[in-house]
């Protein structure tokens, strides 16, 4: 059996890259845990805005550890194109299934009484249309 | 063959001389814990047959009960369990795993060259978790049924329904790990077991058919095995993901079951599609026309695949934009699956045609699969999907796709390789008669569905009284022609048997075909399939090399007539 | 006909007491088409929790102010300990593939015993510092009451499912790799011919152990570290 | 006995334009099929193996040749695609002046409401030549509401009001569907559209339905004596207070959120503030409404409060004069 060191699709990758990932990772595991406390919503004044904020840094954080991951203690980096291919189409495929949330995003884009978003103007009242008697309803007294 | 003696046989080291993989051992346990892909094909054959059996007789249950709009012989409890698990059987049980599981795992190895695929355990695995699934299925059947429909959609599945919706789905989950396991196999085998010179370029389409199928599994089916559990989670443990009680969306459901069912249908149509390329190119003794888009056509449509699953859910109230946008990624699939056809039509010009049963299957193959894929356009069209989706309109247009086109390629297949298989000739008159009254028997059934569709007759309806007058003679008609389809289907279950016996030998290539299964290997082949590595120096379907005489076929049997077979090597010890 | 098994260049065939099998040519080759096959079977792992990350991202998206409130329930402190020790078992099994490489089997076997106690500690620490107190505090789902002022209880109920569903796929991965680690012990202890002198399936364990500890990497800001 | 009928009755709009695409998509289907089959079984005959045609100059691939069929076909798809999205976007689009009714799927029937307070069940009537708005809503498990005349179909969800619009134009009486597969009896969660003329439906409306007596009251009315009787008008009074926005005249305004979203104040909106309120919550609020709305409402009680804010004055007039004459209908 082919011997390693000649075997060009087999590469030992050396310690010191190991620890260096390591210590990498556990950088950034704690970066994400101190940003997730920093609450960018107050800082900025907006809390919608803040909140993206933190979900991005910790999701590049989350991407950038994965990548780490797979490209030194899976050795990836050191691998085939073939297997890079693979490596990196399972998490690209994945993305496609965020096609779904084109459908969340844009359900509300339909407006019930306006077609248009930008329509502020109502349609005619329910009470306006004909064949539609309005309740007989009597406005004189306030509420409870 | 029988008359060959077989030297007695101890299963350790050395091995005995063999003839070939089905005499070679003949203990049941030989076959329970074999490795060899082509004993696997045949366990997979004899079951997705029992399977395709069982559905039938669903199908023909919903046929009889439909002859009436008030339904005279079903309650409707009953008719519900029958439809669910005709969906179900057919399709994970059958159409899923025919054509890749049986001729895929028999041929693909021996196409490219290599004695086995790249994990021959992991492949004996995937059967029996097919076993265990459909067992579980079928147990899941007994206990009472499943009356969802093969869809599932939630929350009747998840919530409403009493049947023995758990357990079928700890069967299918299974079961889908059992289709994982194939692809996982073949994307392994067809990357790195290729024979030297067998390039990309010289891969027969069947292959190529098989690893976009292969791609579709791997990314599909986690998908739907996923989604089918957190059913199962939520009827067990009432995680509500799914149920609006908890805030959670019914439709997210049908977006994670279409992302892989969508693409599911072509698991079950590109092995067909590849079938069918290998059926012309050798019927035709001519190089499949555009070789390279037809492959190529192959991996587009796999890709496509996955980004039109909403074209299923057009008006389950799913965003309108979002909608439109699915509608025109359906219109894509149209362009490759057209390309194929066409290339199809354009290998039989200028051809040399052999008019053989399996030439028969690939001729109706392709009528049926142009009504089904053609229908497609109704549904890729929001506006009339609007209106069609939901009726007959639709069960007839996947009808036409998957019996017209994946059976039919299925039928073509097991003809032009039971040779192969089983070193036997069928009876080529039967197979031509039963190819006859498939095409027909299909045609009759299914036309007058399209005309019941558009009439607005529901799918999964077994009471249309509401119509009665209007549909029930097409109904009629529909179950009329089933029952000339079921004999059909029946024919070549007794003649390919009565072969197996009885049948021609066939001899190493009794069509004259190019392809290292018919050059190199005999019939039926030996289990390690090749006895020296094979070394590919022509393109795939070189044809005409073998009448410019460059390019010799294994067998003196190009007058096909004569099946002759080759005479055995002499074997060495 | 010649002995088939014996016909490919006098390589072993399946039950032979080197490594290769049959259906290869050689040791180059079925390496290369087991780390294929790996990944392949990675990628349909990754569709796998793909499909719950969606749903998660989903609901999430739908319901941050709820999913806040629920995610205070979750102990950061032993996410995060969690966390360092599958990355610290990460690191022990890119080791082990190291001396596998190097054909150290002592040191590789000692590698393997250290990923094999990270990932008993973070079951451990999953099931009795997270899981457990949640099933008391009645967090689970199938004895849920949420009785905390603010907040949605469906929503709160449908994050706990969600967190349960996840972190139990999870942990369940971290179960079948215990014990896919503790056969491939038994086997280089025992020399065993499909392991000797062959590291590449310490290197298939090991890539499926890394990909366990990817997702739990995305699992961590997802459920313990939610902005409000 | 029999009939043969290849198309549906033509009772809507939509259904004269569907027929143009449907008949042009079946044209297509037709030529390519026939084409491309009697070309395939012409071939196959003529160059049959041993027959005298001539193989010269057979060829196994040509760019140009792949390109012209592809190509035109492609075309065709995208024409068939604008021509399907602009009818299926004119289909979405909400009419002007819709006349409103309210559709509840359940296991197994179709429950239906008119605003003036008629229900019927597994019928519907309908006027000819009005633009109809059908609000669906599911109690249950997921249904289609389908009318095979008027080409339309639509799903009918639970947790979520769903629309669809038609307008049913020639008076009939056409069977009405459920399309989506809903357990033990699915096929018989049917029955019939009936479209009378504008004069007659009035009548029908009037006279309170087909079989029912005279109704007493309309939904919004009813919907005031549940926003009474629930209380709601305590924080939700004629003004805004402390505890909660007024609903007087909240519908269709633009509401501000604390998380920065401003939706409209539709049927959805209000449903899901109704019974889910701190999903969002207006700005100047805090999540004080109390009890689970979801336990004490219906599908069809929401659907009446609902329709009670839309009304005019709403929450001003928590006293509600009920009609005790023929229905309350006072036009």
């Amino acid at each position: 059996m082919a011997a390693h060191t000649e075997d060009h699709g087999h590469h030992i990758t050396p310690m010191s890259v190991y620890v260096k990932t390591l210590f990498a990772l556990a950088f950034l595991m704690a970066l994400t845990i101190a940003a997730s406390y920093v609450d960018f919503g107050k800082i900025i004044g907006n809390s919608a805005l803040g909140s993206v904020i933190n979900n991005v840094i910790a999701m590049t954080i989350a991407c950038l550890k994965a990548v780490l991951v797979i490209q030194f203690f899976m050795g990836v980096k050191y691998s085939s194109k073939l297997t890079k291919m693979w490596a990196w189409a399972g998490f690209v495929w994945f993305l496609l299934m965020g096609m779904t949330f084109g459908d969340y995003f844009t359900r509300h884009w339909e407006p019930a009484p306006g077609w248009y978003a930008e329509d502020t103007e109502l349609p005619p009242r329910e009470s306006e249309i004909r064949l539609r008697p309005t309740p007989k309803v009597h406005s004189e007294e306030g509420g409870h | 063959m029988s008359s060959i003696p077989v030297a007695p046989q101890i299963n350790t080291d050395p091995p005995q001389p063999t003839r070939n993989y089905l005499n070679t051992e003949h203990t049941i346990k030989s076959w329970l814990l074999t490795g060899d892909h082509k004993r696997i094909a045949v366990l997979y054959l004899i079951s997705i047959s029992i399977f395709f059996f069982l559905g039938s007789l669903a199908a023909g249950f919903i046929r009889l009960e439909l002859t009436s709009p008030r339904g005279v012989l079903l309650e409707s409890e009953t008719y519900n369990k029958m439809f669910s698990a005709h969906g179900i059987i057919m399709i994970f049980f059958f159409l899923i795993p025919a054509i890749p599981a049986v001729l895929g795992n028999f041929l693909i190895p021996i196409m490219i060259g290599a004695r086995d695929l790249a994990f021959p355990r992991l492949n004996l695995l995937s059967w029996y978790l097919y076993l265990i699934g459909g067992v579980l299925f079928l147990i899941a059947l007994m206990m009472g049924g499943v009356d969802a429909g093969w869809t599932f959609y939630t929350p009747l599945s998840s919530i409403y329904s009493t049947g023995q919706i758990t357990i079928a789905l700890v069967g299918l989950f299974i079961t889908g790990f059992s289709s994982i396991a194939t692809g996982i196999n073949f994307i392994a085998t067809i990357h790195k077991m290729r024979a030297p010179g067998m390039t990309w370029d010289r891969l027969p389409l069947f292959v190529w058919a098989h690893y976009a199928t292969s791609i579709v599994i791997i990314l599909g089916t986690p998908v739907v095995a996923i989604t089918l559990l957190l059913v199962v989670f939520e009827r067990v443990f009432k995680i509500g993901v799914f149920s609006p009680e908890l805030g959670g969306d019914p439709v997210l459901f049908q977006h994670m079951f279409w992302f892989y069912s969508h693409p599911a249908v072509y698991i079950m149509i590109l092995p067909g599609m590849g079938v069918i390329s290998e059926l012309f190119a050798a019927f035709s003794q001519k190089r499949v026309f555009g070789y390279h888009f037809v492959a190529f056509s192959s991996l587009a449509i796999a890709a496509l695949g996955f980004i039109v699953w909403g074209h299923h859910m057009f008006v389950s109230s799913q965003s309108m934009y979002q909608g439109i946008v699915f509608s025109f990624l359906s219109f894509l699939v149209a362009i490759p699956s057209a390309v194929k056809v066409f290339n199809w039509a354009a290998t039989l010009y200028k051809g040399h045609i052999k008019l053989k049963a399996p030439m028969f299957f690939a001729l109706s193959f392709i009528g049926l699969f142009l009504i089904g894929g053609l229908t497609g356009l109704y549904f890729a069209a929001v506006a009339t999907d609007v209106h069609l989706t939901g009726t007959y309109f639709v069960v007839a247009h996947f009808h036409y796709v998957m019996v017209g086109g994946a059976i039919t390629a299925f039928l073509g297949g097991i003809h032009y390789w039971w040779p192969k298989m089983f070193g036997k000739m069928y009876p080529e008159s039967w197979a031509k008669l039963s190819a006859l009254l498939v095409f027909v028997g299909f045609n009759v059934t299914f036309l007058p569905q399209f005309v019941l569709g558009f009439l607005g007759m529901p799918r999964r309806y077994h009471y249309y009284y509401f119509q009665g007058g209007d549909m029930q003679f097409y109904n009629i008609l529909s179950t009329a022609g089933s029952t000339v389809l079921a004999i059909g289907f029946l024919l070549p279950a007794f003649y390919l048997t009565w072969s197996l016996k009885y049948g021609k030998d066939a001899g190493p290539n009794p069509w004259g075909a190019v392809g290292l299964e018919w050059q190199k290997v005999g019939s039926p082949p030996t289990t390690y399939n090749f006895e020296e590595m094979p070394v590919v120096t022509w393109e795939a379907y070189d044809y005409q090399a073998v009448r410019e005489g460059t390019l010799e076929l294994n067998s003196t049997a190009h007058h096909h007539e004569s099946y002759i077979g080759q005479p055995e090597k002499e074997e060495k010890v | 006909m010649a002995m088939v098994q014996d016909t490919h260049g006098g390589h072993g065939h399946g039950h032979g007491d080197e490594p290769l099998h049959h259906q290869f040519e050689d040791i180059h080759q079925q390496n290369e088409t087991y780390v294929i096959g790996m990944w392949t079977f990675l990628v349909t792992e990754v569709m796998f929790f793909g499909a719950l990350f969606l749903a998660y991202s989903l609901y999430r998206w739908k319901y941050q102010p709820d999913f806040y409130i629920a995610h205070k329930e979750l102990s950061v402190f032993f996410g995060g300990l969690n966390t360092v020790v599958l990355l610290i078992s990460s690191f022990f099994m890119a080791k082990a593939v190291y001396h596998a490489q190097r054909k150290e089997k002592r040191k590789q076997l000692n590698m393997l015993w250290l990923v094999q106690a990270c990932a008993v500690a973070f079951l451990f620490i999953k099931v009795v510092f997270e899981w457990m107190p949640k099933w008391q505090h009645h967090l689970t789902p199938l004895n849920f009451i949420w009785d905390k002022p603010e907040g949605n209880a469906e929503h709160a109920q449908l994050f706990f499912s969600l967190y349960f569903g996840m972190t139990g796929l999870h942990g369940i991965h971290i179960l079948a790799g215990i014990i896919v680690i503790g056969a491939l012990q038994y086997l280089v202890w025992k020399d065993a011919p499909s392991v000797k002198g062959d590291y590449i399936p310490t290197e298939m364990i090991g890539l499926y152990w890394h990909f366990v500890d990817i997702v739990w990497i995305f699992l961590f800001p997802l459920y313990y570290l939610l902005p409000r | 006995m029999w009939n043969f009928p290849v198309a549906p009755p033509k009772a809507s709009t939509y259904a004269a334009p569907h027929d143009y695409l449907f008949y042009a998509i079946t044209a297509l289907t037709v030529f390519f099929t026939v084409v491309v089959f009697a070309v395939v079984i012409f071939f196959a005959i003529k160059y049959r193996e041993g027959s005298k045609a001539s193989r010269e100059g057979a060829s196994d691939e040509n760019l140009r040749v792949e390109i012209m069929w592809s190509v035109p076909p492609l075309f065709l798809a995208f024409l068939i695609f604008a021509w399907s999205t602009k009818l299926y976007v004119d289909w979405r689009k909400p009419p002007d002046n819709a006349m409103e009714v309210f559709v509840i799927g359940k296991q197994w029937m179709w429950h239906v409401q008119h605003a003036n307070g008629v229900r019927e069940n597994n019928e519907l009537h309908l006027p000819a030549g009005v633009p109809i708005r059908v609000t669906m809503i599911s109690q249950d498990v997921i249904h289609a509401f389908y009318i095979p005349a008027f080409r339309s179909q639509y799903h009918v969800v639970p947790g979520r009001y769903t629309v669809q619009y038609f307008t049913p134009t020639t008076p009939g009486r056409y069977p009405l569907y459920c399309t989506m597969h809903c357990g033990t009896q699915h096929s018989e969660m049917g029955g019939y559209v009936t479209v009378l003329s504008k004069d007659e439906f009035a009548k029908w409306l009037e006279r309170g339905g087909e079989e029912q007596a005279p109704v007493t009251k309309t939904m919004a009315q009813r919907g005031a004596e549940l926003f009474k009787d629930k209380n709601c008008g305590s924080c939700h009074g004629p003004a805004d207070t402390v505890q909660g926005p007024s609903l007087n005249g909240i519908y269709g305004t633009a509401r501000k959120m604390t998380d920065g979203s401003a939706p409209i104040a539709d049927q959805e909106y209000l449903r899901e503030a109704i019974i889910d309120p701190y999903r969002r919550l207006n700005q100047g609020y805090r999540d004080t409404m109390p009890g689970d709305y979801r336990q004490v409402f219906t599908e069809e009680e929401l659907l009446d409060v609902i329709e009670y804010t839309k009304s005019p004055g709403a929450t001003k007039t928590p006293e509600v004069q009920v009609a005790t004459n023929s229905g309350a209908s006072s036009r």
